[in-house]
């Protein structure tokens, strides 16, 4: 097994983990400032998230006197399983080593299992505030989690396959017409991305002290360097879903060889993180926050039109 | 045929007509005096089924329904009527009207039930078993339609009666004797039961309502 | 001769003498010997048994029956020693009326086996009948108001049913008339049976009305089941015990006897079917009675009722398997039903009452009776490891792939009855402990050696007994 | 084999007649009934790859015996119930020190693990059925060991009639397969065939029979009264255990005793599936008795095993799907299993939880992880495994579960294509719910402050306990990185019952399965551990080198508000509140009515909700009133005169005798 395909697919691993970690923060800081420009401030500079991070991981950790080792270990943990998510997505290159270790079900588990910590770490110390957090965040991944393997479903009926470099092979592939269906799963999978990452509508990542955050009321008891791996989490989370939107539905660029693609690869890749992250920017900017229990709804639509997709596909075949 | 089986037959026939008049009554001492010529007529009845059938222990059986159910037992009810002071008119269900067209139909349904059936059979049990059945059901009926006890004891030996005459009819039937002692047996329980159970102590009344305040569970 | 003489001579002479003698211990002790010697004369009847003659016969179909009867008539005297001590220590009864009642009891022991062992179907319908007279009497030997209308209610209801079987019991000779001729031969079983083929079927479908009826009323088949209930629950236990282990059981026979003699003559109708609607309304009404009871006593006697459902429609299915069934669960409901007559006396005996309302925790309070009671009704429902699962087991499968439907009423039937028995079980054997919870002299043995038989059938049933059981089956149709 | 398994069993029957009699906590009991439930579970393993035994043993009817068979299907289960009686009994061990009266458990306890064994060891319709009731009876008297408790009652009472109806649907399952000459034993029905409408009469009454039993909803009522009632090893038995021996029931009769059923009732089994596993964990987020909330999971976790099973059916019935019907399979057995470890571990640790609280309700409990810091731990994993997150073995089985789904669809017939990614869309809800309920479970019981002074004094459960606990978590975590040993392991079964397995994993790599093909799908239980392992490792050596080392212990910050009183943390009710709103209105009818005080005044607001179990109103209410009505009909008859007994008499006479007359 171990052949020169073998190390170029570690060494590809390793570029991506690495660029992904190091990328997301960034991908932030353009979100940040696309939404500044837009409201005729000044805005952050790109390299806010960094300094961030950096000064977080300066700084002592301030621990609740009841805070537990659940508490302690959380944030890592978070980070580690996110990091994981992410290195089995093919992001620039489908040849990854990591690829083959899971589909986009444990792609979403992973992240799941991270949420998961999350709302107890929210819980830990016992305040109100963690709870609401909590409770609501449970809320929405309770409905965001079928919308998405609804998704799952009809990406598995186009293209016979939960594996996204499969997937992202199939779009490629010239037997590809338009299909309603798809349409149908690209906006549900946006509704999903959203609601996973806590951002406008569902969520306001720049609040606080607001009785309807959720991501934030969960972390309120965090500081220091736990807090930085909680933030480089989310920011990598955020970096996460837009890769799995590109590499679904624009996977172009995608499947070259060589270091020629390879670069090319990268280069589309950083292109269209780019770009999503000034769409998100002037979407967030361009909508309102929802009332809490609207945001149900909205993933419900979300649900339902991941079974619309997988309906309408029959439709589609059949003709 | 012949003058045998006309006599008795005809004998059968006054059972019947026995039982609708019982059936008719509402006054205690007539049900009582109807009860004893039910008595006298199946005493008849046996006694001339025992002597065409040669069959001498039938007239044994005549012999006990004569003394038991048209001597002893009405006189016993006769009794007790006067010793409990029992008012007089029985209440019964239903109007008479209805009851006696209801035990006409009986007397056509058993008629129709049994002549059938016993086609095989010699015509005098034929008819006897056929106007036994009548008896019997009308018996049942009388039981159903009074409230009162002694009108249920009336109407439960007119049906003992419509038995024994069924066995006595049934041509060289064994056992008659025992079964019409047995059955004796069975009926002056029944009286003795009222006697016993103190009735009249305990409730006042021979009325069945009033025993019935006991009913099980009801407490 | 011997075991003949054991079985009918001994509980007449023991009758006879028990009438005069008025001491308690000796009486007691004279019950119990005299049951066990017609217990041990009816096993005589497993390794020899008397010609059949124009008075007896003993046959493969009434053995099952008699030894039964003993067997039940010996273990309940063992229990009614007890029993019937505490009545009189609590003055419910007088010496007197204990004089009585082990006459009273022997001769009903008499009156029963003669039922069974009769070869002349007038002479049984005797034997039923002053069986009928005796158990009045037993009914009514408190003379309380309850009492006395339970006894009252039993012989009028039970007296009009024997007078329909006696009816019934002539149309049969009637049509064994032009068959067999006049004479004693036409009542006989063995002649009757040797020449049913003969026979007026049209005649016989009459006559089986009645006795079906008439015997019915004795059995409990609703709609003529109303005096068993308060008989049970009225007469002094072991009474309750006799009549549902016992009583029951000779009225069944009688009328299986019947049974036999129809499905002997080809023109006649099956009687399959009147026996199980009757089947059938019996056990799904019983089992909606159950649920409003209040009294204990009467909460079991409507059980048997709801189990004598189930063996009449095992029989009317008939089959080889469904009399198989009918007779295995016949035996294991008197088996059963007495143990839990048993317990439940000594429950009312200690709680001074029958109302289920004031019985509570008996596990906690009496372990040996809530857990025998639990038992009792665990066994009685058709759970295992008890022998009426078995036979549960084979009414139910047998019959459904013949009668679907019925079978399903059926089904629904012993769900209502269970739901409602193991309501009442919930509350008397577990919960907070109600009433009085002073101990209690309990005569375990007959209770402990009834369920042990009825465990042991659950898990073993001997295969001689099985083979017998068969061929009484077959006898049946 | 089958001889020594047998004679274990006689082991445990004899230990119940010990327990009868014993006094005393009966350590040494559970410790025997712990070692021979283990060396049946080896020898259960063992036997999965051999060749069927069968034996018959001169018991209950002399023509029939009592039919002994172990194939791999009985091996597979025995294995489950093995494992979880070692467990339960090890578990015992140090939580039976705590039993009020012993006496009431330690005769039942080996009872019921004696018969859960027969049940799968049966191989004729008598045997079956004895020991199916005998192990009903058994958990009955355990579910009373409260015996003075109310609610316990009437969860015995409940579950008993349940039990009893699932048996007797059973009892004329069977006796359809009988037919009338009775033919009991399994394979003279094997043989047998009867006609297509018969055999979906028996399909449907299996249904009803094993689904009663397994908790199928609506048919589930009586599952979270009973469990919780029982004692903790007890209630480990019948979620973890008995729940599965149900599920046997099924696979046995619809797969090997019946011809194959149509697709349809494979859908119809598939749908009642996924209502279950929904309606379960919808039910289980309302709970706040820990117990109780882990029942109603027990009813999610069957929901989805019956999906697997619905969905192998219909492969089946389809023909030349058997590789898609052996992974539908696969995955349903995999959840077996994986169910009896993690819901027997959660169970442990709730009863551990009971223990050292004294109560079972949620919102007394709180900061428990300080105090039961080994449990609290043990707890976790289970809740981890049981909410579907890798790399644990709940993950595998679900995964698998939704592999099968996704190759639905590509059936020709329309049904299956619409009918299962719906059922997937359950499944996907029931998970992501299932992983909330469990937050709030975990969450409320040992986090955040002590709600009550019990919580604050609780102290750490014994060694046996933890010991019990322990293996299972281990064993969790073992299924879940070598999912490819367990799924070799299962390939008997699946061939056994339909000539196919699901192709062999052991030549791939570190363990990895790949259901259908390596492009369609794969997982690597053992790698994605690897990975998560590796990156956490990255992760604290990096924060390590880059980051700041201070720790300062304070306060709890909350936004600068903190309010030292416990009863300011969320609470279960309120953790369910959002999820209440989103589902209550359909689901439970939920209403909630919101006081506010006048502005101004001190009074404190209030909130009320009142939820209705919508299912025991639909289902079980009406039966009830019914029957409530019938008795009071029947119950005049009681208080009749005798003249209207007598008509009654007269009038079935006259009738009968109409009859005869018209027959003519």
């Amino acid at each position: 097994m171990i052949g020169p395909s073998m190390i170029g697919s570690v060494a590809i691993e390793a570029v991506q983990m690495g660029f992904v970690l190091l990328a997301a923060p960034g991908l932030v800081g353009i979100v940040r400032a696309v939404k500044a420009r837009l409201l005729r401030r000044e805005g952050p500079p790109l390299i806010q998230p960094y300094r961030q991070l950096a000064r977080l991981l300066g700084k002592e950790v301030v621990l609740a006197h009841n805070a537990s080792w659940l508490f302690r270990t959380a944030p890592y943990l978070i980070l580690a399983l996110t990091w994981a998510a992410a290195s089995v997505v093919p992001t620039f290159s489908t040849h990854i080593i990591f690829a083959r270790l899971g589909d986009l079900i444990v792609i979403t588990a992973l992240l799941g299992a991270a949420r998961f910590l999350l709302a107890l770490a929210g819980l830990d110390i016992g305040t109100s505030f963690g709870g609401i957090g909590a409770s609501r965040e449970v809320m929405f991944a309770s409905l965001a989690e079928p919308a998405m393997l609804m998704i799952v479903v009809t990406l598995a009926i186009a293209a016979g396959s939960t594996q996204l470099s499969s997937i992202a092979a199939f779009m490629l592939s010239p037997a590809l017409g338009l299909r309603i269906s798809l349409a149908f799963a690209l906006i549900a999978l946006g509704i999903v991305a959203l609601a996973e990452n806590g951002r406008i509508p569902f969520d306001n990542p720049a609040t606080h002290l607001e009785l309807t955050m959720v991501h934030e009321a969960m972390v309120l008891e965090y500081s220091g360097r736990h807090l930085a791996m909680i933030e480089l989490a989310a920011a990598l989370k955020l970096l996460l879903m837009i890769s799995i939107i590109v590499c679904i539905f624009f996977p172009f660029g995608l499947g070259g060889m060589g270091a020629a693609g390879f670069l090319t690869g990268l280069a589309s890749y950083a292109a269209k993180l780019g770009i999503a992250a000034v769409l998100l920017g002037i979407f967030e900017v361009s909508i309102a926050k929802m009332r809490i229990f609207r945001v149900p709804e909205l993933l419900g639509a979300g649900l339902m039109l991941g079974l619309l997709a997988t309906l309408l596909l029959y439709v589609s075949r059949s003709l | 045929m012949g003058l045998g089986f006309d006599i008795a037959h005809m004998l059968a026939g006054l059972m019947v007509l026995a039982s609708l008049l019982l059936l008719y009554q509402d006054r205690l001492t007539a049900l009582i005096n109807v009860l004893r010529l039910h008595g006298l007529i199946l005493a008849l009845a046996v006694a001339w089924q025992a002597h065409i059938q040669s069959a001498p222990e039938l007239f044994v059986s005549a012999a006990i329904a004569l003394l038991v159910k048209a001597l002893v037992i009405p006189g016993a009810l006769d009794r007790i009527v006067e010793r409990l002071g029992i008012h007089r008119s029985v209440e019964t269900v239903g109007g008479i009207g209805l009851t006696m067209f209801a035990g006409m139909a009986l007397v056509a349904l058993s008629l129709r039930v049994m002549l059938p059936v016993t086609a095989g059979a010699d015509p005098v049990s034929r008819q006897d078993i056929a106007l036994a059945l009548s008896v019997v059901l009308i018996g049942l009926l009388v039981m159903v339609t009074r409230r009162n006890a002694l009108g249920q004891v009336a109407g439960f030996l007119s049906l003992e009666n419509g038995i024994d005459l069924a066995a006595a009819g049934a041509r060289g039937m064994p056992l008659v004797v025992e079964l019409s002692v047995a059955f004796s047996v069975l009926i002056a329980f029944i009286v003795i039961g009222i006697f016993l159970f103190r009735i009249r102590e305990r409730f006042d009344t021979v009325d069945l309502a009033a025993l019935e305040a006991f009913r099980g569970e009801r407490r | 001769m011997i075991a003949l003489a054991a079985v009918l001579g001994v509980p007449l002479a023991a009758a006879f003498l028990l009438s005069f003698i008025a001491g308690y211990r000796l009486s007691a002790r004279i019950n119990g010997l005299a049951s066990f010697v017609s217990f041990a004369g009816s096993l005589l009847f497993l390794v020899h048994r008397p010609a059949p003659g124009a008075l007896f016969l003993v046959d493969d179909l009434n053995i099952v029956f008699i030894v039964l009867n003993c067997f039940v008539g010996f273990t309940t005297s063992l229990f009614s020693a007890g029993y019937i001590g505490h009545e009189l220590e609590s003055g419910k009864l007088t010496p007197a009326s204990l004089r009585f009642y082990y006459a009273m009891y022997q001769l009903m022991l008499f009156c029963m086996s003669l039922a069974l062992i009769a070869a002349n179907i007038g002479l049984m319908w005797v034997a039923v009948e002053l069986a009928t007279l005796s158990t009045v009497m037993m009914v009514g030997i408190y003379r309380t108001h309850e009492a006395i209308e339970a006894a009252w209610k039993y012989f009028i209801l039970g007296s009009v049913g024997i007078a329909l079987a006696l009816f019934g019991t002539i149309l049969v000779y009637l049509a064994a008339h032009p068959v067999i001729g006049e004479g004693a031969q036409g009542m006989l079983w063995t002649a009757l049976l040797a020449h049913a083929w003969k026979f007026d079927p049209a005649l016989l479908d009459t006559a089986f009305v009645f006795l079906l009826l008439g015997y019915g009323t004795k059995i409990g088949l609703v709609p003529m089941h109303a005096w068993l209930p308060d008989a049970h629950a009225e007469g002094p236990t072991p009474i309750s015990a006799v009549l549902s282990g016992l009583l029951l059981n000779v009225a069944l026979y009688a009328l299986l006897r019947f049974k036999i003699l129809l499905a002997a003559c080809p023109g006649a109708i099956a009687p399959g079917p009147l026996m199980i609607a009757l089947g059938l309304a019996s056990t799904l009404l019983a089992a909606l009675m159950l649920y409003r009871r209040r009294d204990i006593k009467r909460l079991f006697a409507y059980s048997s009722i709801e189990q004598m459902g189930i063996i009449v429609f095992s029989f009317g299915v008939a089959g080889p398997l469904g009399n198989l069934a009918g007779l295995l669960q016949m035996t294991m409901h008197s088996l059963t039903k007495s143990a839990i007559f048993f317990s439940v006396g000594h429950v009312a005996q200690v709680k001074g009452t029958q109302r289920m309302a004031e019985m509570g925790g008996l596990t906690e309070s009496h372990p040996l009776l809530g857990w025998t009671l639990v038992a009792g009704v665990i066994a009685i429902a058709g759970l295992p490891p008890f022998g009426l699962f078995t036979s549960e087991f084979l009414v139910v499968s047998s019959s459904f792939s013949r009668a679907p439907l019925l079978t399903a009423i059926l089904v629904l039937g012993l769900l209502l009855s269970f739901g409602a028995l193991l309501l009442r079980l919930g509350k008397i054997a577990f919960g907070p402990v109600r009433g009085e919870t002073a101990p209690v002299r309990a005569s375990s043995a007959p209770i402990f050696a009834h369920l042990a038989l009825v465990l042991t059938a659950g898990l073993w049933l001997p295969p001689p007994l099985v083979a017998w059981f068969r061929h009484a089956a077959s006898l049946l149709g | 084999m089958i001889l020594v398994l047998l004679a274990g069993t006689a082991v445990l029957l004899a230990l119940a007649l010990a327990g009868a009699v014993v006094k005393g906590q009966g350590r040494s009991l559970y410790a025997i009934a712990s070692f021979v439930a283990f060396l049946s579970a080896i020898l259960a393993l063992v036997s999965l790859p051999a060749r069927p035994e069968t034996l018959v043993l001169p018991l209950g009817l002399p023509w029939l015996g009592w039919h002994f068979r172990l194939d791999p299907l009985s091996a597979f289960f025995l294995l489950v119930v093995d494992l979880g009686a070692a467990s339960s009994s090890l578990f015992a061990i140090g939580y039976g020190r705590h039993e009020a009266e012993p006496g009431r458990v330690l005769p039942f306890f080996p009872l019921f693990l004696a018969a859960l064994q027969l049940v799968v060891l049966a191989a004729d319709a008598f045997s079956f059925l004895f020991s199916w009731e005998l192990m009903s009876l058994a958990s009955w008297a355990l579910v009373l060991v409260q015996h003075r408790d109310r609610e316990s009652i009437r969860a015995g009472y409940v579950y008993l009639v349940m039990a009893l109806l699932s048996g007797l649907a059973l009892l004329l399952c069977f006796g359809l397969l009988a037919g009338a000459s009775g033919s009991y034993a399994f394979s003279a029905m094997r043989l047998a065939h009867p006609a297509p409408g018969l055999a979906v009469l028996a399909l449907l009454l299996a249904l009803i029979g094993t689904g009663a039993k397994a908790g199928l909803v609506p048919l589930h009522a009586w599952l979270p009264l009973a469990h919780p009632a029982a004692p903790s090893q007890v209630s480990a038995l019948m979620s973890g255990v008995m729940t599965k021996v149900a599920v046997y029931a099924f696979l046995r009769i619809a797969f090997t005793l019946l011809p194959i059923p149509p697709a349809w009732a494979g859908l119809l089994v598939t749908a009642l599936g996924g209502i279950t596993a929904v309606l379960g964990v919808l039910y289980a987020l309302m709970q706040h008795d820990l117990k109780r909330l882990l029942a109603y999971h027990t009813v999610e976790n069957i929901g989805i095993i019956f999906i697997g099973i619905g969905l192998a059916m219909v492969f089946r019935a389809a023909g030349g799907e058997e590789a898609a019907a052996a992974l539908a399979l696969t995955a349903a057995l995999f959840h077996v299993l994986n169910h009896s470890l993690f819901k027997s571990l959660l169970f442990f640790g709730a009863g551990a939880v009971d223990r050292a609280t004294g109560t079972r309700d949620m919102e007394r409990g709180g900061g428990l992880i300080h105090r039961m810091p080994q449990t609290a731990f043990f707890f976790l994993i289970g809740c981890a495994a049981i909410s579907a997150l890798p790399p644990l073995n709940g993950f595998v089985s679900e995964w698998l579960t939704f592999q099968a789904i996704l190759l639905g669809p590509g059936l020709p017939a329309w049904g299956p294509k619409i009918i299962i990614p719906v059922a997937g869309a359950l499944l996907a809800l029931a998970a992501s719910l299932a992983a909330a309920c469990f937050v709030k479970a975990f969450g409320i019981t040992f986090l955040g402050r002590p709600r009550s002074r019990e919580a604050a004094e609780a102290a750490e459960t014994d060694r046996f306990s933890l010991s019990a606990m322990g293996i299972l978590a281990v064993l969790c975590f073992l299924a879940g990185i070598f999912p490819a040993a367990v799924i070799n392991a299962f390939a008997p079964v699946s061939r056994a019952l339909l000539g196919a397995a699901m192709p062999g994993q052991s030549h791939l790599p570190w363990g990895t399965i790949i259901p259908v093909a390596a492009a369609r799908s794969s997982y690597d239980g053992s790698a994605i551990f690897l990975l998560i392992l590796a990156v956490t490792v990255l992760a604290v050596a990096g924060a390590r080198r880059l980051a700041a080392h201070a720790v300062r212990r304070a306060p709890a910050w909350d936004c600068g508000f903190p309010d030292p009183r416990p009863v300011t943390q969320y609470t279960a009710t309120s953790f369910a509140e959002p999820i209440r709103r989103v589902f209550g209105p359909i689901i439970f009818g939920a209403a909630s009515i919101v006081r506010m005080p006048p502005p101004g005044a001190t009074a404190p607001a209030e909130i009320e909700t009142a939820l209705h179990d919508r299912l025991w109103e639909i289902f079980y209410d009406p039966v009830a009133a019914a029957v409530a009505r019938l008795a009071d009909a029947a119950n005049h008859l009681q208080f009749l005169t005798i003249r209207r007994y007598l008509f009654f008499v007269f009038a079935a006479l006259v009738m009968l005798l109409f009859a005869l007359a018209l027959q003519r």
